[in-house]
């Protein structure tokens, strides 16, 4: 077949690491999906806003995949016709994204792995680590469970996210590893669709085969489900719910803590985050060398065995005792948000109220 | 030459010596019964066959699947599908396919939280517009179909994205809303009857079922018409006093009847009767029969087709609001993933036609019942996704194939 | 004579490329039997679906006792009183027998369909028809070929029609049944309503047809009182030839038997 | 008289609670034409679907020029050589008219279909029929009743039938069509087919038919030679009484004209 | 009685004059398409107009929807989920429904990367196998329809369920499968053929119909039949021209025509010809019109839906296998979203029914176009996802809105 057809490399597009601050050029931005809030409320308009002071004249074209690998494809391959100077690309699936990587270098357009470390040998990486996030949500759920002296004979349920969703098989992979003989795991789901109703379900049917009282605490891989967790353990009759963990700092999620439903939430502190991402486009698409700026750059592998100059954030843990100096502090809600009708008479609430 | 009025009685035929009549004693009874099992003429017996066989095994799996507790929880998760299929049951029964409920439910459970939570509207305000809402909507969708002639599979289809889209939109950049978990909202999916009144309601439906039907007969008999006797109606009467008083007794060593499943029961019930014995009911059939034939009987098929995709929306609504009622929460996922497919797919197991005229609301009962069981079975069992997966395949085939085997049989009598 | 019931003038309708009516007129009057005759495809089905509101014609009037109407559904066509039997049925398969006479025009009690009352009626009106159904409650679909005609035929005459169309009626009937429709169609003259009736058997349009209305691909071709007609000169109106196969056929068998009970 | 090419005897077939057909026999010579008569709804079709595959029997055996065979779907009767033309005529709505004809026995070069050489033969049958249709490439379910039922006699011509069933043929026909449906039947007889013909057309029967087989209510009822019986014995058989709505109307009608041309 | 043939020539009638025939003239080829198109038979045509209106909209938005990289893009965007779609319209021609497609191209695209990568096997034989594996689910689907009666609704449903829980068993813990860049798998997607090969295929195509249909007239001409006229075949060819040579002469500016694209073109015009030229296509033509009807014609309707299956699985694994090229990586969640949903969409905007009987393999092509450039467009313009999801729903309307008006008034005409 190939006898009489010639395979392109990359023939045209992009005119590579040859654009200016000054003049200005453009920067795609492609995030995976809509349905938890931080991709559409603060990576997009943090990164904006980044990309707006250090580059004035730089326009961002953005794009949502909704959790689809090939949609992100089709979306990549419109900015590339676009023409965007370079990419930054928050994978849904990381290693499935080798296949844009590989098209935009053959236009000569860089790649900066934004959040997740898309393979195919990006040009820079800033990211929470996934298996971070999930050791560091065990760890957390391990010492409230500690603090209320449930000790090494507790009991956990873990509510995974979708077994379709490759992230969701990083955070259960970071959680067990620090789960695994600490706690026993007395009933373990994945969860499809990461769907709340799915997880509630789950929840009931452990709940069924455990008992209520039996559960120490709840490892929820985010806090969509957590809330179908909380949801489930209400019905059940349970006033004096277990710590359920959660992920991504939700405004709902925070509200569930501060009402004391939900133990805890990771907080990803977007911001330096976008910045970081900003700064690294601009040096991969003007040429200039990026150092890392205060975080400083490191150097991971991916699993092509590239290695890929990187900046990686710490996750922050969220709990109702910190919800003042992270999520507040940074500008990601604000009080009146939080403390809707519903909320107000919650410690959080009228202690905020007061003071 | 006589006048005569058509309904001369010179002519009457003698009785028709062919058809086998059962007689009203019990032997006669299980003859008839053995008859229809050869003929294929089962009912719903087979996916009830199927039900006991899939708790029958979970049972022996694990035996907490049929606790007090699980069966409990049961009845609540199949709920809020379960209205949709009721829904999606009138669009089958119309030959036609509705792709939005899921959708639908979705934005109208986004519709309620962001009027009861973020505008403070009362609940039960908040729910009244939302149920509303899908009305509105599945009159857009019917008008489409049934005046602009586009196939109900685009239409739905398009609302299936263009609602999902509106959701997110309602939603905004929140994501998620909580709903307070002691409003009017809650408390539809909250309650639970105390022993007594679970009890007596299992008492007024079996007596008014075997009153009604008794009342029946004998109207029957008197006007000389072929009539079930007595004995017959009692056994069927009995039949049906098993599940009921068997589930009130199961429910009430948990926390008594939920009203929830109450209300999914009650729209079963009301919209079977609407079905079997109202001429609206009459013209969906025929609708779903031969939409030409019931044109040319002067039925305006414009507007059966428009009113029954405003009702399959307007449950499908309510179950968005029941969903959120359960979870306390409505989110940017609600009413997506496997939410149609599972609608869609109780209506068929339950017996539903996909090709329309053929089918009854309680399908949406059955077809629940075994989807929720299956799927309450397989988490108490706790698999691997992947194998869970692939034994949720295996039984619903199996679930099915009574039924298929039965109705091929039936097939294989029909004419062309 | 007394003013036509229904009159049409002017008639015509195209499918696609087919122009299947052109410029057609018909009239009936109360307690007159007229006949529609033609060869097949002579558009006298399509005809009876102008009228009865099924397919609009494309351009012509219609005149209900003398005042224009328009008739654009089979519901129009209902009000005035036009009650039709379909060639093709038109019943829905799915139903039973009594749910497919009633239809559109179920009783009710308080609401509530009336079964015993419908069952009654239903099982009065077949009986009069002498056909034998071995039970009223099955669906249509698994009824004998005349069975299905006779349920159309009580069908139409459940209402309070004025005039009755009946397109070919007795086509799928046994000889006894074909007898009580034909003792009906003189009862419905007898009653004084008018009667359009398809059929080409022509012994039956000579037993109870007062006037035969002939088309011919589409268009008028002779309107004859049937007792001044001889059977030849009709069927050469309907093939439009009075060398036709019925003619020659006649002139060659001479097979015992074949002389027309 | 030479050996029967098809012989039932014993044949019971119940359709759920209905026994729709009786221990009933039959028997069909090479050359011969069998009427098939008996009221509406006596199992006449039924027993024409037991022949043909469609609905095979419960019980009861056939023999096919003496010896037993089974015949479990309708292509083993098509195998066998029988041609069968249903009363609901079984066309596909959504294919035209040639590819209606040669359903199941298209015409192929080289796994192409011959849609020329299948248009030519198509017009050439139905001109030998004697039926106007505008154009071989509309979906059947754009013909008027008669054309529908020309197609399916066409079709059942295009095979080598040995035995030919023709359930109530000219039931929608003109009068042309009619007469050369029954020159058909006639060439077939003469070309030493076996043929069943059901039809409630006494005339047509008694113009064609050598034998008439009556069923009553599922069961035999009666044997004729059709040349020997006269009209009203056939029709007591039938009817399954002397004093039946036929004789009835006979003896009541007088008007002009009805003396069955 | 002289014996006669029924050939006989005695009484062959007069023509017909009722129909109105046009005659060869350009003047009489423009009245006849304007009857046409009165009469509502207008085939393709007006998804060809929504097709055109939606470029024209979406360029006029954003100047880079019609350059030649965009259009190239799309070119291999609509393949794989047009090739499943391709496999679909055979079993909505049947008159069913296959959910499964998704799932099917899921797991055919797992076992080639497991067998390609994790095995070792050579690509061409990983390839030959994945086919396979879709070809023998397609039988077992369609054995169980046809011969155990399991309406294919649920069949299929369980097929979507079970093979996507395969899927993951088969990727195991690993989750996503990288297949090699070079390798004959990323060849199928990543191959362009230069300006000349594009080209000598645009030439041989449209030579190739005009001579078939000129020798096909002239046979008719030579028969007696009514046969097209000279000028009607070139216009029409001048007509299929366009597109070809213009797409040619577009994607030539680009890398040139990619081979993928040929393959999806050459699997729907080998459909379309097995459709309308062969046995096989006419029995699943008539099996979808009445089955029964095929049936009491000697069709074995079984074998044919088996068959029918059969192929829909075997299109869903090529098209899996497509996916897997263009992605470089077979994952979890391959096969899934809205594939389904896209597939059987685009054989329904493209005009094929879903009762069965009435479509083309062309719908594949023209409905695949229309979603993919709805989204395509809708990508360039950069919308929110909750904007975006109802635009899309409105466009997906409006194209197809146009379709339904003139399927309307030919549905007017058709009898009952
Ligand atoms: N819906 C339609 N679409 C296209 N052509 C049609 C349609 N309905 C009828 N025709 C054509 O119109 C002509 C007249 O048909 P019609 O059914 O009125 O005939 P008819 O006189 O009733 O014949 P028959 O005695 O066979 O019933 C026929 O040629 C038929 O093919
Ligand atoms: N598929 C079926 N299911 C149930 N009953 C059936 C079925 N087919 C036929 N019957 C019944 O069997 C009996 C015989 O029907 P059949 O069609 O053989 O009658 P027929 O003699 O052909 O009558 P006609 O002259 O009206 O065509 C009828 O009472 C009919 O209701
Ligand atoms: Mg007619
Ligand atoms: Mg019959």
């Amino acid at each position: 077949v190939t006898g009489c057809g010639t395979t392109t490399g990359g023939a045209a597009g992009g005119d590579g690491p040859s654009a200016s601050v000054e003049e200005g050029f453009q920067v795609g931005l492609l995030l995976p999906e809509s349905k938890t809030t931080r991709y559409e409320k603060f990576d997009r308009p943090f990164f904006e806003e980044a990309i707006a002071d250090l580059c004035p004249n730089c326009t961002v074209a953005y794009q949502n995949a909704d959790q689809d690998t090939s949609k992100q494809q089709s979306q990549a391959e419109a900015m590339l016709t676009e023409g965007v100077d370079v990419l930054v690309l928050d994978a849904v699936d990381a290693e499935a994204a080798a296949s844009i990587v590989q098209q935009a270098q053959s236009q000569n357009v860089p790649v900066v792995a934004y959040d997740r470390l898309a393979q195919g040998g990006v040009d820079y990486y800033v990211s929470f680590d996934n298996h971070t996030i999930g050791t560091v949500q065990a760890q957390a759920l391990i010492e409230a469970l500690e603090a209320e002296e449930a000790g090494e004979d507790a009991e956990i349920v873990m509510i995974n996210g979708s077994p379709t969703d490759p992230n969701a098989a990083d955070y259960k992979a970071g959680a067990h590893e620090v789960l695994d003989g600490q706690v026993s795991i007395g009933m373990e789901y994945d969860t499809p669709d990461w769907s709340p109703d799915r997880a509630q379900q789950q929840m009931e049917q452990a709940i069924t085969s455990i008992g209520a009282d039996e559960i120490d605490g709840v490892y929820s891989a985010n806090d969509g489900m957590a809330s179908g967790v909380i949801a489930a353990l209400k019905s059940a009759g349970v006033d004096d719910l277990p710590p359920v963990t959660g992920q991504d700092a939700e405004l709902a999620g925070i509200q569930r803590i501060i009402a004391g439903d939900q133990y805890m939430t990771i907080y990803k502190a977007i911001q330096p985050e976008a910045r970081t991402a900003a700064e690294m486009a601009i040096a991969a698409a003007t040429g200039e060398e990026y150092d890392g700026g205060e975080f400083g750059l490191i150097e991971v592998e991916d699993a092509g065995g590239e290695t890929v100059p990187a900046v990686l954030l710490d996750p922050v843990v969220v709990t109702e005792e910190n919800i003042e100096d992270t999520v507040i502090s940074d500008g990601y809600y604000s009080i009146e948000e939080i403390c809707t009708d519903a909320y107000a008479d919650t410690d959080f609430c009228t202690e905020a109220a007061s003071s | 030459m006589a006048q005569q009025t058509p309904v001369a009685g010179e002519t009457v035929p003698a009785p028709d010596p062919r058809p086998i009549v059962a007689g009203g004693s019990p032997r006669g009874l299980v003859q008839a019964g053995l008859r229809r099992l050869r003929g294929g003429e089962l009912g719903a017996l087979p996916v009830l066959v199927g039900l006991v066989v899939i708790c029958v095994v979970f049972q022996s799996l694990n035996s907490n699947f049929l606790s007090p507790q699980n069966l409990s929880n049961l009845t609540l998760q199949v709920v809020s599908t379960g209205l949709m299929s009721c829904g999606v049951i009138m669009v089958l029964l119309l030959g036609e396919i509705d792709l939005s409920v899921g959708s639908v439910s979705g934005v109208s459970g986004a519709v309620l939280a962001v009027l009861a939570v973020n505008q403070g509207l009362p609940e039960p305000v908040a729910i009244a517009l939302a149920v509303l809402t899908g009305a509105l909507i599945g009159v857009v969708h019917g008008t489409i179909f049934a005046k602009v002639g586009v196939p109900a599979f685009v239409v739905t289809l398009a609302g299936l994205i263009g609602w999902q889209g509106a959701q997110l939109y309602l939603l905004g950049s929140d994501g998620t809303i909580n709903v307070p978990y002691d409003g009017a909202i809650a408390y539809l999916t909250q309650t639970y009857f105390v022993p007594a009144v679970g009890w007596g309601i299992a008492v007024v439906a079996v007596g008014l079922y075997t009153g009604l039907t008794l009342y029946g007969e004998r109207r029957r008999t008197a006007a000389g018409l072929p009539a079930r006797s007595v004995a017959e109606v009692l056994l069927r009467a009995g039949l049906l006093a098993v599940p009921v008083f068997g589930g009130v007794a199961v429910l009430n060593l948990w926390n008594g009847v939920p009203l929830a499943f109450l209300i999914f029961l009650g729209f079963v019930v009301v919209f079977d009767l609407v079905l079997r014995k109202t001429r609206y009911g009459r013209m969906v059939f025929a609708v779903g029969g031969s939409a030409e034939a019931a044109r040319r009987a002067g039925i305006n098929v414009d507007l059966i087709r428009i009113s029954v995709f405003a009702l399959a929306s307007t449950l499908a609504a309510v179950g968005g609001i029941l969903a959120v009622s359960r979870g306390f929460a409505v989110s940017q996922s609600s009413g997506g993933g496997d939410v149609l497919m599972l609608a869609i797919a109780a209506a068929v197991i339950g017996g539903t036609s996909l090709f329309g005229g053929r089918g009854s609301a309680y399908s949406a009962l059955l077809g629940g019942l075994v989807l929720g069981a299956i799927t309450s079975g397989l988490y108490l069992l706790q698999m691997d996704s992947s194998v869970r997966y692939m034994i949720t395949a295996a039984v619903l085939l199996v679930a099915v194939i009574l039924d298929a085997v039965s109705r091929r049989s039936r097939r294989a009598h029909a004419r062309g | 004579m007394s003013e036509p019931v229904l009159e049409l003038s002017g008639i015509s309708k195209r499918f696609g490329a087919v122009q299947a009516l052109s410029d057609v007129s018909l009239r009936v009057h109360p307690g007159e039997v007229v006949a529609l005759l033609g060869d097949n495809g002579a558009g006298k089905s399509t005809l009876v679906k102008v009228i009865a509101g099924v397919n609009p014609a494309d351009t012509g009037t219609l005149l209900w006792e003398g005042r224009p109407v328009t008739v654009n559904k089979p519901g129009d066509a209902q009000q005035l009183g036009i009650a039709t039997i379909y060639q093709d049925l038109a019943l829905c398969d799915n139903l039973d027998i009594v749910a497919n006479l009633f239809l559109g025009g179920e009783r009710t009690t308080a609401g509530v369909l009336d079964e015993v009352g419908m069952e009654r009626r239903a099982r009065e009106l077949l009986d009069s028809l002498s056909v034998r159904i071995p039970s009223l409650r099955v669906p249509v679909a698994s009824l004998s070929g005349g069975q299905r005609q006779i349920i159309a035929i009580a069908r139409s005459l459940l209402g309070e029609p004025k005039v009755v169309m009946l397109d070919e009626p007795t086509a799928a009937l046994g000889v006894a049944q074909t007898a009580q429709v034909l003792d009906l169609i003189e009862r419905l003259r007898d009653q004084g309503l008018g009667v359009i009736l398809i059929s080409h058997n022509m012994a039956d349009v000579r037993a109870v047809a007062d006037r035969a209305v002939v088309l011919r691909l589409g268009r008028n071709a002779g309107d004859f009182r049937v007792e001044d007609t001889s059977y030849e000169e009709i069927v050469a109106a309907i093939t439009g030839a009075a060398d036709n196969p019925v003619a020659r056929r006649a002139g060659r068998v001479a097979v015992p038997g074949s002389e027309e009970a």
